[in-house]
């Protein structure tokens, strides 16, 4: 078993995807010869193929739309969204297509697709190349949303969105891709989607997290444990829908207090969502208010250094969430 | 701004295939016609249970018929594909949709097989009839049959994706993308445009800045050719064209059928409010139907007689497919929530 | 005055806005000859010509994004999406456009705009005529968005929402068009964006919706006031974004119990971003836990009638709901 | 599939107008090639600024400097609007955006004219010069257009819109959906499509199926015309009788013109992943700035000496406006927050 980087373990589970069921292909602009502007893909077209890894036009509501007919007709797309800052324009196939072809068609047709997308800021990348705006395709009925940090989930997690008869939304965050590194076996295993993962476990807190921040919590939980004693839960999510209300309710009732960090806008964000299933599912377990640390309701990450850094959120912003919710 | 009226109405030009009538195959042209009988039967009943109440909304295909027809007439419907739209009555009964499938989606039945009561009626869909599934959004079935046709021609099939819409769609995004992409992979899918002139209210030339539908595909490098929707004789061979061209690995087309709309655009519209009285006052004159007729019988396929034989017939089979939907049972209410995803 | 159809109310403030300032103009679908699917736009066109009650060509991305030009350019757009489910091939430029422009230009651009969306089920109207995707606009930062339900107050935030400097989405209620009277004055007035109304006073339990749910709301209220006694306060957000949180919280912090009521889907819904602000901001002051009644998570509405009722809540399912939480 | 390579590279035809140049005033053709050697010159340095480390990010407009200049030179910038792309170093400078205010941008200070800092380098935006902002997502622009010049012909106004994009945004449906609405109302607006023959790694071949971009005209009935982009006056002659069209009722034009992009697609791309060596061996040669220097000597409007005074004089205006930009502050963090909604 060997380390590897995220964005290897995603290339890797993409590559075995692809070798083990010739239904499979991948679709989206750039991922052909260029191997995807992240290099994801890289190499995938020349092993299997263009019309396997297919360089499609610039038109994200086509390969999105065209994925649901690919599908109907027989293959498994991977669709890739550039960025997801750009599956906007494809947002009408997903929502009234994808997410809704089972339903609407009372279990005749359904949508078996994975659709790929970076997400999260942190590099540069300006307004439109670092959003999350994840809280829109969980809001939908009939999507499956995962967001894997760690390598080996990432992988577990693709394999397990490919054999979904129902659609995948599978974020990727685009500064973890070469700075998270894991031990992933090359072999085919599964994660499964909707379950979260206690990544410490702890009694005097829940922190419930995914993404990029995920290990800015880890660093800030174990700070404040070197520092302060006691314990801290922290909760990588993993899957944003369908959530893992068990693991978050158990803890937070182990607990009594519940902070969740995401990079996403406040307003609306999941994090409300998952706050509103702890206020009304464990209110009586409550030591405290449950409290949200979030990106702002800026529109977007701006540009110049230290607006961007401005926008982020550090593992002091979340340690100092931490001492006052711990305090209360 | 556009200039007025571009469009003669009723549509009468056509640059469709020229060829021996006489060639044609009798049997095949009786079905064809007969397909449309069928159709139009049911979509009279259709548009009554929703006058009579019995159904909240109904939307109609009656105008459409001849240029519905004469495609299902040219595909191969043992193994082709159909992206149907909301006025395909009759290309889904040549698909095998049969009047009692089509009247069960009409009351929202629980054993509709369209969808189980849960769309509004005219979404066609059936999987083991390849009639592919849609949404009432407007122009997103048009990626979708360009899908279809791309797994098709992966898997080295010679099977055609016939997907249907009308001229208003045209403007949508969703529309240009998959003319594009279809045309770039040579795909095996027609684009059948049934142009009845009008958008709910919008007519053609606030719709578009082309005179013909058909000239959208010559920004695609795509054959683009407007036919007769009147006459179903015209349409099939024009279709059939396309379909060998298709078939052939010789890339998609654009087809388009000039149609009527004889009703208003659904039940809850009121087209006086924006059609000219004189205008409504032709509408149905020389419909498909009746020009339809005219042409098989001046072929010598057709006659009175069997016109009324199958008239009577098809009465039969949709009044007792009009009982039996009747007597359906509705869906059960606890299952609206099944089915949001994959039930093992 | 006199008393007015919510959707009469909707149509005055049109006909108001486009005579008392020529850079107002409509843009949509069938909004010019035939005023509109629902008549809302009705002899608009006849009035203020064809160059001010436009009738688009079926593109939805097109009105939006040519409205985003037309406000550069010194017009005040009042688009049109015909039914809300039809606005998610806008939603690029919704989201991307019309929502960042000020913030990307740093403030030199802006993007005075209205955009108008028939929203809700109960109609027939099955599951692409039914929706209430809301939350997904509420999320975006930049924007503000409506949902008035009274005709006084349909009428005094349109001209708000005209008068705004920046992009306000407007959500109108389907099933209430032809439902709901109230009086309206024929003069000019304004109601404030952000403020919520209380409709009932009361002190045992607070309710928060917005839409039709509203009158299913007061009804299930009084009915148990009628029967229980006790009372029972009853608000109004009319404003989604920003939430009015002043209002909000005073209530809950006095009533000690909150019920979130709304016919979006549960996950994620505006509800989750309600109750998570009540979680983290009036948390000492809960008597009880945080509770959403809200559409399953289901696609939409189906079709057929005995399914549409089985997705719809009425103000018996709203009744149990306050049973349950009085006496917790 | 579509064939292989349908375009000559480096591209070479053209259907421009052709026209006695000897008319052609000769301030306004030097002016034209100066504001070349001006964009030429800040990209030079925008790209150094970014190999060097001090900027994480560059996009580059090398390469389209002719094509650019030449439209501006036919445009009133006095006037008229633009709606440009990230390669529009050229048409931006024409519109009165200095090497400072792009240098600015380049180095994300808090006085960047274009965003303050918060946008990518070249997201060329200024209100009082009417250069309207756009986001980073393709095509997006073309929809804001047609409002731009509809509202200019609702008010009776003379001014014409540009909205520039590559060949790769031509596949999105907000092209054909600004395209098809422009034609409807006879727009006073020109799509400027500025062909590289890449959409980052993906080549003409798989992102059309015409030969041309100009021939996506012919599905609106608009006038599409193809260029020589390595030629500013043959652009200029081609651009000036579009805006004289579109200024004058005619409608909208999509004129293409065809460029070549001297960088990889941005920093972050490595064009030899994708690119032939062959072609970008040659990639540099005959370029924008020498065909139109050539063709301009030889009219007898510029020659070796005015070419030298100006670049120096260029290079001391770039020298400064660097120096100026290094110097300027960065925005302050707090200020992120600011301008999501109209500040009083
Ligand atoms: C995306 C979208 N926008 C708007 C509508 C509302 N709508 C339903 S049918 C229709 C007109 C369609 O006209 P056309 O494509 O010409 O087909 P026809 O009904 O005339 O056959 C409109 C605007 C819709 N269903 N979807
Ligand atoms: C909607 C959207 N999809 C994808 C991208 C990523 N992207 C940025 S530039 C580009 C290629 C654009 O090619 P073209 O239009 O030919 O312009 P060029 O860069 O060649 O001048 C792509 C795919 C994007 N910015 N927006
Ligand atoms: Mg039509
Ligand atoms: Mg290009």
């Amino acid at each position: 078993m060997a380390e590897k980087l995220l964005i290897q373990a995603i290339h890797d589970g993409l590559d075995e995807a692809l070798a083990e069921d010739e239904r499979v292909v991948i679709f989206g602009e750039d991922v052909g010869t260029r191997g995807g502007v992240f290099r994801v893909t890289d190499g995938l077209k020349d092993k299997y193929g263009p019309m396997r890894v297919i360089d499609a036009p610039l038109a994200e509501s086509l390969i999105i739309g065209a994925g649901v007919g690919m599908a109907a007709n027989g293959l498994i797309p991977i669709a890739e969204m550039q960025f997801q800052d750009f599956s906007t324009p494809a947002m009408d196939q997903i929502m009234s297509e994808v997410a809704r072809l089972r339903y609407r068609s009372n279990g005749d047709w359904g949508c078996p697709m994975v659709i790929r997308m970076p997400y999260g800021g942190g590099i540069h990348g300006a307004l439109y190349h670092s959003q999350s705006i994840e809280a829109i395709y969980t809001h939908v009925p009939g999507l499956k949303v995962v967001a894997p940090i760690d390598p080996y989930d990432a992988k577990g997690l693709l394999r397990e969105a490919v054999l979904d008869p129902d659609p995948v939304i599978y974020f990727e965050h685009k500064k973890a891709y070469r700075a998270i590194r894991a031990e992933v076996p090359d072999e085919p295993y599964t994660v499964p989607i909707g379950k979260a993962k206690i990544v410490r476990e702890g009694s005097d807190l829940t922190i419930i997290s995914y993404g990029a921040y995920l290990y800015e919590a880890l660093q800030a939980a174990d700070d404040f444990v070197d520092e302060q004693g006691g314990s801290i839960e922290v909760i990588d999510l993993r899957t944003l829908k369908p959530l893992d209300n068990e693991t978050i309710l158990e803890s937070v009732m182990k607990t009594g207090k519940a902070l969740i960090v995401h990079e996403a806008n406040r307003f609306g964000g999941i994090g409300g969502e998952i706050a509103a299933i702890i206020a009304e599912e464990a209110f009586a377990y409550l030591d405290g208010p449950v409290v949200r640390l979030t990106s702002a309701d800026v529109p977007a990450m701006p540009y110049s250094p230290p607006l961007e850094k401005a926008f982020l959120l550090d593992k002091d912003d979340i340690r100092a969430a931490i001492d006052r919710l711990t305090a209360f | 701004m556009a200039t007025e009226a571009r469009h003669e109405t009723p549509p009468r030009t056509s640059d469709g295939p020229s060829e021996e009538l006489a060639d044609l195959d009798p049997d095949l042209l009786r079905s064809m016609f007969r397909t449309m009988l069928v159709a139009r039967a049911v979509d009279e009943r259709m548009w009554q249970m929703n006058r009579a109440g019995q159904a909240p909304f109904a939307v109609s295909g009656q105008g459409h018929e001849a240029a519905q027809a004469g495609m299902a007439a040219a595909m191969d419907t043992s193994k082709d594909w159909l992206v149907p739209y909301y006025r395909d009555v009759a290309l889904s009964i040549a698909f095998g949709l049969t009047p009692r499938d089509i009247l069960l989606a009409q009351l929202s039945r629980a054993d509709d097989p369209t969808s189980g009561g849960r769309q509004m009626p005219n979404h066609f869909s059936a999987r083991d009839r390849r009639i592919f599934s849609g949404s009432s959004v407007i122009a997103t079935q048009m990626p979708h049959a360009t899908g279809i046709a791309f797994a098709a021609k992966a898997r080295g099939e010679d099977t055609v994706t016939v997907v249907c819409f009308g001229e208003g769609a045209t403007s949508e995004g969703d529309f240009h993308e998959a003319m594009n992409f279809a045309s770039i992979y040579d795909l095996p899918v027609i684009f059948f445009c049934q142009n009845n002139e009008y958008a709910i209210s919008v007519p053609t030339r606030l719709q578009m800045g082309v005179e013909r539908v058909a000239d959208r595909a010559r920004g695609y490098d795509m054959p683009g050719v407007r036919v007769n929707g009147m006459d179903a004789v015209e349409v099939y061979l024009a279709a059939r064209e396309a379909v060998d061209r298709a078939r052939n690995g010789g890339g998609p087309t654009l087809l388009e059928a000039m149609v009527r709309r004889f009703h208003p655009h659904s039940s809850d519209d009121d087209d006086r409010t924006y059609r000219p009285e004189e205008e409504l006052a032709v509408l149905r004159e020389n419909g498909p139907i009746r020009v339809t007729a005219e042409r098989l019988k001046s072929l010598g396929v057709i006659d009175d007689e069997w016109v009324e034989s199958t008239q009577s017939e098809i009465r039969q089979q949709v009044n007792d497919a009009t009982a039996e939907a009747e007597d359906a049972p509705l869906p059960s209410p606890d299952s609206y929530a099944r089915h949001v995803y994959f039930e093992r």
